[in-house]
């Protein structure tokens, strides 16, 4: 249990994250990966306030702002793919090609 | 023991930020006809404005604020190029909400919609006034969520929610990048304050550094519409509203490369010499490949989409400068830059209003309105920077600052771009003037408020570039 | 006094077009009047001043000016972040220029009095281009210098694309992002000039007087050079001007070739050559190489073109062609050739757009193979063609003789083999020239006259106007040479000794 | 008394006023007032150029140079200056006094020749600009003059010959004219610049005073090859003898002279027999001194007027539109002229014989060329044909012009005591002093065609029965106006050659030289009657072939059931086909398709080629805007990758 693994967690969490917006087609599956990556973030954070960081206080504190703010955004994320929802009564993102050149 | 009176210096963020709660609260006492929220609003904005102006512009590190609220001259300027950016997206988006555009039905919560925007540009004034990561990151948010909400502000258009979804979905993953560049530069440097951070980015670099620099510019090139993070940009800006894509093409971009500014000379201006391969690559292709995209578009907000794309890479040239030159240029071009797009989205959102915003609508323009189709010209020359309009001044400016380092191949490739620029910008121009309009025109309809707005952006456009008294007042504030 | 009416020459078009924005566009005489007003005053006021700098001449110019023998000399504070200043002065050279302008801006005004279209955007626009030319030729300072230079791009594409003919778009697009390529070189070089001459400012002169390090000049001068020399069509970069006159209205067309073609040569001499020396004296032999195409085989293309506006732009092609040859000499008698064949060309090609477009106006086509005999219906524009076509083969007593011959000689002195073999065959090529203007006069004016063209009529006052106040300048150039030489070397002067100082280092 | 500067403007100023004023105010309206006005000028002028004549001839002052006055038009460098001068010697005077009476006459003639042409008034002006031009181009200083009024010269010629502007024919031939004296003095200008780099001056007396040695040691560049500058020069004297080639009309470029004829026949008399054409051999006489010393020029000289002279005269002797006749006689007076120039050079000396002989000769031979000239305008304002066919039999109507033809004829074929006579005899004589034995037979050869292909023409003119309506019918007459200068000049073609003989022997040397002359030669008592005896027995077969009473006129002038080798004579060696052979083939055809075809597909094609790639770049960039969200999230992925190892990090 020391630094490097924590970062390695973090890392791998980070490139789950990624892989399953890759890979995922449903929107809310891809929220959710992004929400890994966030936390991916935070245990960053975490790990570096609890072994290097000579203000420990800082990283914990800003994990929670993170876990707030991303919250919202989540939020905002949902309310905007519900109207999606009532347009395409799908949540496909391949469904989402009206914009484009 | 710091002392929790409030100074002056920072009453307009405060106001700033009491204002919409006031503006959305009135709303629920009023019918929706009222016209006092968008009054409230208006003075609201315009006295912000103007408490700025009276700010001095104070030198070096400027006055603080419980030690992490920091009110420089980087910072009063940036909040002024923020104000009026709102202030100017209010006035376009008011008539969106009495009668629709551009095939859309007339959108709703005029309050709510200015509140967004006041929003957002507290959350730029966060981010020129931060002092630690912390700070930093907080603003960047309160500046991006309210940008969702106004992008899928119109409910009953289906674009509109599909460019939010691809918005808010991409914006988030830039997000992570960021933050996870945000916790790697934490644990770098052990702290969240940029003096800290500072200090140890002068005493020694580590991979962990750079992992973080990459990071940090991947997230925020997201935001700035870099290469190739501009991906979202044209479907986003054709997707949304008319006003909110003025507003996020203006204001989105100056939080964001006022973000930039803060870090590249701030925490980072040790490193800023490593850094200059990067930012010069990341303006270069961003610049070329944007003006590559506009050669041929038809509709006019992917068309302005792609058109800011390539300004943000010509911003970018500046941050190869010190940093006087560099915030001087960033911030007249950000002035100009602002006033020209914003005078361009008024003349298509007059065009909306009565046809498609495409070029074909342009047609006959000269013919039918003269005058609006000079206010169009004026603003795509100087968009395409030719003099003696400011837009000219603003990229001679930038240039300045990429070539006082030396990167005289890299000012050459972007002047030799803007030959490009100007193809496509003719070509605009091309609809409105030259081009015979097919079939019968539709009679457009100018309010009060558009006229004067248009010709005080067209006088402003004009003067703004050769009389000195912006860049030299602006030069002046950071000089002294 | 003169100081302020020297400004002046750039500010009142300036004014007149804000006094136009006024006037509603329906009273199109009104703003008409007023156009002609001010050029008229524009041309008076600078001829004024023409005669003060040559009656001035010899006598000690400003001090803060040197070497440059500068009068009416001005220097304000412009732009503080790049010290970036408001410098304007005037030797015998660009005032010389400035006169050229001042005549081809009131003949152009004259020209285009009956344009189709929205009368008030036009003529404000050709105050624009006319006040860009002026502040070109005024300025001394490169950040204002290059804003006037690059204005013209903001004029000439609205100019040909909404008033012009043919292929109006694709004439003007041509033009005008040729002309940006060629701008934006001069941009990059600009900054290069000045962080690595170290000066403290913008201000010509003073680059003038720091020494640039070599490796920077030989790859800035080229780019320089060949920046401004697209404006003035040299090969490779002559394509836009064909297209681009052929497309544009009358006026447009006299201001283009008649003054805007000639800011890139002047450019290439009062920049580029005056603040790298000693890359110009490596790199101009090898430029010479260019203007074969130029000199020697723009007449042979003229003879294979039908089209008036294009056997003009590309005897413009190969006049212009002479100009650089007098520079790439680099003796003081070919750069006063350079300087005179500026001069004398701007108001040749002037008259000679103007009649091509006065007889357009009538016969409604620019196709020689279509006219005929048309000198007996309209004489007077005849002439008026013919005189112009005499000047361009260089007939003695017009001002384009004086002007070749001076190059002639003076690019002979230059010794450098590429050189003579240029200026060998830009002597023997005189004969072409001939050949095309004969032909297009023989086909256009003389021989049977078409059915059609029975009820043609000659050039109204206005029109005789113009071409005889036209033609009286060539006559004038071309009869006392004298004093315009005497002027001229004295502001080449200085520029030569830059030239021959250097490379010694 | 005036003094000679004043004349001097004066004999310059009348022409170029009555250009102005008749050009600029009198013009068309007025065509009267135009031609009065015209003829009172020239006649000041030549009353002008005649007393300078006499002040100079009867001053002791008399062969050596002077200059009147000399104004700088533009300086060069050091002593590079072009100068607007007059010089006056004998040679000057002389053609002063030539050009001033000749275009006295012709205006007096064009009185009656142009009466009824509506823009007489323009014609008048034209012929004033020619006499202007072609006096200050006599009275030049300096090269550089010469340059300037040669070229105006050839532009008034150009002008004049196109009077007829709705002509095609006219219109061809002079533009034909115009191009290709234009040519030719391009090579002349070349030739300038080139001299006057060398020598570092323009002026005549500087030119006529070098010798080579000093140019031995110094090298110049020109281009190709390096050679040593007294190489240079010769090669210079070679270019301006090329300009003088073109102005004179030698062989190969002298098709333009028979095709000039399509001008108005004043117009042709004047500046296509009398003066103009005889610019080039004036300046190979002005020039002299500098020509002796450049070896070969002169030998080149020498050749192209024998060939010249012999060709034409051949010509001549076939054609049947009269002017087409007396214009290829005056090519081959002009070799004459021209040859015996050249034949001055004997080995590394010089005999001036011949130079005196040919000034002499351009002197009698305007007279009675112009004369010819003149009269075949009124035969043919009479007639209304250039053609012999029309003609015959015009003796009986018009006395007067028969008895001065007969003059200028017996002049032209050098019969004693006629003016033509003495001229001719001394070319002849000098081509035998210089040992071109060649060239001699050719010029005796030629004299006798000359008078043969004039007496055809005259007996065919003039006697014999009438082959022309008009003449049967009887409605020639003989117009005052224009018999009158006919009849003046039969006066200086009858006698000029006696009265004037003394005054070039005595005064007529081409100036000092830098090389050895022959003072004393052996004088040839047997030459002119050798001369004479060929002339008659020319006259003689003529006579028998045209005018005798076993003469079969008609089958003398169908050219149909002819030899080939007449045909080809006829037709004139076919030189005009070749000429638009080449022209067009070659130039048109050629470089200039080539020129364009370059221009238009190769320039233009890379530039649309430019345009082309970066619109496909710009489609690319669109195709990757395909709309598709997880492509989109892609490229953050990609970008940061790409970032990592192009934004060259210290990673």
């Amino acid at each position: 249990m020391n630094l490097l693994n924590c970062l390695i967690l973090a890392f791998l969490l980070f490139g789950i994250g990624v892989w399953g917006l890759m890979r995922r087609r449903h929107l809310i599956g891809m929220l959710i990966s992004i929400e890994l990556m966030l936390n991916a973030a935070n245990i960053n954070f975490i790990s570096f306030a609890y072994f290097t960081a000579h203000d420990a206080t800082a990283g914990a504190l800003f994990s929670i702002f993170v876990i707030a703010v991303t919250a919202c955004e989540m939020a905002i994320a949902l309310a905007i793919i519900v109207t999606m929802y009532r347009r395409h009564k799908s949540l496909d993102v391949d469904q989402l090609r009206d914009l484009h050149d | 023991m710091t002392n929790f009176a409030i100074p002056n210096f920072i009453l307009p963020d405060v106001l700033l930020l009491i204002f919409p709660f006031v503006v959305i609260g009135i709303r629920l006492f009023v019918t929706t006809q009222s016209k006092v929220p968008w009054r409230m609003a208006n003075i609201g904005f315009i006295a912000i404005f103007f408490l700025l102006n009276f700010i001095p512009l104070a030198s070096g590190n400027g006055k603080f604020f419980i030690c992490n609220w920091k009110v420089d001259d980087f910072g009063v300027l940036m909040r002024e190029v923020l104000m009026v950016s709102a202030l100017l997206g209010m006035w376009l988006s008011k008539d969106y909400f009495e009668h629709g555009a551009d095939k859309k039905p007339p959108m709703h919560q005029i309050a709510e919609f200015i509140g967004a925007i006041a929003f957002a540009t507290f959350g730029g004034f966060t981010v020129v006034s931060a002092c630690d990561l912390l700070t930093f990151f907080l603003g960047l948010e309160i500046a991006t969520i309210p940008m969702y909400a106004l992008a899928a502000w119109n409910k009953r258009d289906q674009y509109g929610s599909e460019a939010a979804t691809k918005y808010i979905l991409m914006g988030s993953v830039a997000t992570a990048f960021e933050l996870f560049g945000f916790s790697y530069l934490y644990g770098f440097s052990g702290s969240l304050h940029f003096n800290e951070i500072q200090a140890a980015v002068a005493s020694g670099s580590s991979p962990l550094l750079w992992i973080a620099v990459l990071f940090l510019f991947c997230g925020i090139g997201f935001k700035l519409t870099l290469f190739p993070f501009y991906t979202w940009a044209p479907d986003v800006y054709e997707g949304a509203p008319t006003p909110v894509t003025a507003v996020l093409s203006v204001t989105s971009k100056a939080t964001a490369i006022a973000f930039l500014v803060v870090l590249v000379y701030g925490p980072l201006s040790p490193i800023q010499d490593k850094m200059a391969p990067l930012i010069a690559l990341l303006a270069g292709v961003t610049l070329f490949v944007g003006n590559l995209g506009a050669l041929k578009q038809s509709r006019l907000r992917r068309f302005m989409a792609y058109s800011s794309i390539a300004q943000a890479g010509y911003i970018m040239v500046a941050l190869l400068g010190p940093a006087t030159t560099a915030k001087t240029a960033i911030i007249y071009y950000l002035f100009v830059y602002a006033v020209s797009n914003y005078l361009a989205f008024f003349v298509f959102g007059i065009i909306g209003h009565h046809r498609e915003e495409t070029f074909q609508s342009l047609r006959g323009l000269s013919k039918q309105n003269p005058s609006l189709a000079i206010a169009l010209a004026i603003s795509m020359f100087s968009l395409a920077g030719i003099p003696p309009l400011a837009g000219f001044f603003g990229k001679f400016h930038l240039f300045f600052s990429g070539a006082s380092t030396g990167h005289y191949a890299l000012v050459a490739f972007a002047v030799l771009n803007n030959v490009i620029a100007l193809f496509y910008y003719l070509q605009l121009i091309k609809a409105a003037w030259v081009d015979e309009p097919d079939g019968h025109l539709t009679p457009l309809r100018l309010t009060k408020r558009q006229r004067e707005v248009i010709i005080l952006l067209s006088i402003a456009v004009i003067l703004l570039g050769f009389v000195p008294f912006l860049s030299n007042n602006i030069f002046a504030g950071f000089m002294n | 006094m003169n100081t302020i009416l020297f400004n002046s020459i750039w500010v009142l078009p300036l004014l007149t077009v804000l006094a136009c924005v006024l006037i509603p566009a329906t009273y199109a005489k009104a703003i008409r009047t007023i156009h002609v007003t001010s050029a008229t005053i524009v041309l008076a006021i600078v001829c004024y001043l023409t005669y003060v700098v040559y009656a001035l001449s010899g006598t000690p110019a400003d001090p803060a000016a040197a070497p440059l023998a500068l009068r009416f000399f001005t220097d304000i504070p412009w732009l503080s972040m790049f010290n970036a200043n408001y410098i304007v002065g005037a030797d015998g050279l660009n005032m010389l220029l400035l006169a050229l302008t001042a005549f081809i801006v009131w003949a152009g005004v004259l020209v285009s009095l009956n344009i189709k279209g929205n009368q008030k955007i036009f003529f404000a626009l050709i105050q624009l281009l006319a006040t860009s030319v002026y502040g070109v030729y005024m300025s001394f300072d490169l950040v204002l210098f290059f804003v006037f230079y690059e204005m013209e791009a903001l004029c000439m594409y609205l100019m040909i694309a909404c008033y012009g003919s043919g292929k109006r778009d694709y004439g003007g697009k041509k033009l005008t992002l040729t002309l940006a390529f060629g701008s934006s070189m001069i941009l990059a070089t600009l900054f290069g000039l000045y962080f690595e001459s170290g000066a403290t400012s913008w201000n010509l002169i003073e680059i003038s007087k720091t020494t640039l390090p070599m490796d920077f000049q030989m790859w800035a001068f080229p780019l320089m050079f060949m920046g401004f020399a697209v404006s003035s069509s040299l090969f490779p970069f002559h394509f836009w001007s064909p297209d681009g006159h052929s497309a544009a209205p009358t006026a447009v067309s006299m201001l283009a070739a008649g003054v805007m073609m000639k800011m890139g040569a002047y450019g290439c001499l009062r920049v580029a050559m005056f603040l790298m020396p000693d890359a110009a004296k490596i790199w101009l032999p090898y430029v010479v190489a260019l203007l074969i195409f130029n000199v020697v085989l723009g007449p042979f293309i003229a003879i294979r073109h039908k089209d008036l506006k294009y056997i003009t732009a590309y005897s413009s092609i190969s006049h212009l062609g002479l100009i650089f040859l007098g520079l790439a000499a680099m003796t003081p008698i070919g750069l006063r050739g350079a300087s005179l064949q500026m001069i004398s060309h701007g108001f040749l090609t002037g008259l000679f757009f103007a009649t091509i477009g006065m007889i357009y106006e009538r016969t409604h086509t620019r196709d020689i193979t279509e006219m005929g005999g048309i000198m007996r219906k309209m004489p007077f524009l005849g002439v008026g063609f013919v005189l112009a076509g005499f000047a361009g083969l260089g007939l003695p007593g017009f001002s384009g003789f004086i002007a070749e011959s001076t190059i002639f000689i003076g690019a002979f002195q230059q010794d450098s083999t590429l050189t003579r073999i240029v200026t060998i065959l830009a002597i023997l090529s005189i004969t072409t020239t001939a050949v095309y203007i004969l032909q297009t006069a023989n086909r256009m004016l003389h021989g049977p006259l078409p059915q059609k063209y029975e009820s043609l009529t000659d050039g109204c006052f206005r029109e005789k106007l113009v071409i005889v106040v036209l033609v009286a300048c060539l006559l004038f150039i071309g009869v006392c040479p004298g004093w315009i030489s005497e002027l001229l070397d004295q502001s080449i002067a200085p520029i030569f000794e830059k030239i021959s100082s250097a490379g010694l280092q | 008394m005036i003094d000679d500067i004043t004349l001097g403007y004066l004999i310059l100023l009348f022409p170029l006023i009555t250009f102005v004023v008749n050009g600029l105010f009198l013009g068309n309206k007025c065509a009267k007032a135009a031609a009065i006005f015209a003829v009172i000028c020239n006649g000041l002028a030549f009353a002008a150029a005649g007393t300078l004549a006499f002040h100079y001839f009867s001053s002791d002052f008399a062969p050596q140079k002077a200059i009147l006055f000399d104004h700088t038009f533009i300086p060069f460098i050091g002593d590079l200056v072009a100068r607007i001068g007059m010089l006056v010697d004998p040679l000057s005077v002389m053609m002063l006094v030539v050009v001033t009476f000749i275009s006295f006459m012709v205006n007096i003639y064009s009185i009656g020749y142009m009466r009824e042409d509506r823009a007489a008034g323009r014609f008048f002006a034209l012929l004033s600009l020619f006499s202007f031009s072609m006096l200050g181009l006599v009275v030049a200083t300096n090269l550089f003059q010469m340059f300037i009024f040669w070229e105006l010269v050839g532009v008034s010629s150009y002008l004049l010959i196109g009077f007829w502007y709705h002509k095609p024919s006219a219109v061809s031939a002079s533009k034909q004219a115009f191009i290709l004296t234009r040519f030719a003095d391009s090579f002349f200008l070349l030739g300038i610049v080139l001299v006057s780099y060398v020598v570092g001056n323009f002026d005549f007396s500087t030119l006529n005073s070098l010798s080579l040695i000093d140019f031995q040691k110094q090298f110049i560049n020109l281009g190709l090859v390096t050679i040593p500058k007294s190489e240079a020069l010769v090669l210079g004297s070679i270019l301006i003898f090329t300009g003088g080639w073109g102005k004179s009309a030698m062989f190969p470029m002298h098709i333009w002279l028979p095709n000039a004829m399509e001008g108005p026949t004043p117009v042709s008399s004047i500046i296509h027999s009398a003066t103009m054409v005889v610019a080039g051999v004036y300046l190979v006489a002005r020039l002299f001194p500098f020509f002796a010393i450049c070896d070969n020029a002169l030998t080149l000289i020498m050749w192209v007027g024998a060939f010249t002279m012999v060709f034409a005269a051949v010509i001549a002797c076939t054609q049947k539109d009269i002017k087409r006749i007396l214009a290829y006689s005056t090519l081959s007076q002009l070799g004459y002229m021209m040859f015996a120039l050249g034949a001055c050079k004997i080995g590394q000396v010089v005999a001036v014989t011949g130079w005196t002989a040919s000034t002499f000769h351009i002197f009698t031979h305007a007279f009675f060329k112009c004369s010819l000239f003149l009269i075949a305008g009124s035969l043919i304002h009479q007639v209304g044909t250039n053609d012999l066919d029309a003609m015959g039999g015009l003796g009986k109507k018009m006395k007067l012009t028969y008895a001065c033809t007969l003059i200028s004829i017996l002049a032209i074929s050098g019969i004693p005591p006629f003016s033509g006579f003495f001229s001719k005899d001394e070319i002849i004589l000098a081509a035998f002093q210089g040992q071109h034995y060649v060239v001699f037979g050719l010029a005796l050869f030629t004299s006798g065609l000359t008078t043969f292909y004039m007496f055809r023409l005259f007996f065919l003119a003039f006697h014999g029965a009438p082959r022309h309506e008009g003449v049967k019918a009887g409605h020639v007459h003989e117009d005052f106006a224009m018999t009158l200068p006919i009849a003046i000049l039969a006066i200086p073609a009858l006698a000029s050659g006696f009265a004037a003989q003394p005054i070039f022997e005595k005064f007529f040397v081409p100036g000092q030289m830098n090389i050895p002359q022959l003072v004393r030669l052996d004088h040839a008592e047997w030459l002119p009657f050798v001369a004479v005896g060929i002339a008659v027995v020319a006259l003689v077969i003529a006579w028998v072939l045209y005018a005798s009473p076993w003469a079969k006129v008609g089958r003398a002038l169908d050219e149909t059931n002819r030899s080939g080798i007449y045909k080809v004579i006829y037709h004139k060696f076919y030189f005009d086909e070749m000429y638009y052979a080449v022209v067009r083939q070659f130039i048109f055809g050629g470089i200039a398709r080539v020129a364009r075809a370059f221009n238009d597909y190769v320039i233009e094609g890379l530039l649309a080629f430019t345009v082309w790639f970066v619109h496909k770049l710009g489609d690319l960039v669109r195709f990757a805007q395909a709309g598709y969200l997880p492509f989109y999230l892609g490229t953050l992925i990609v970008g940061v990758l790409l970032w990592r190892f192009f934004g060259q990090l210290p990673l």
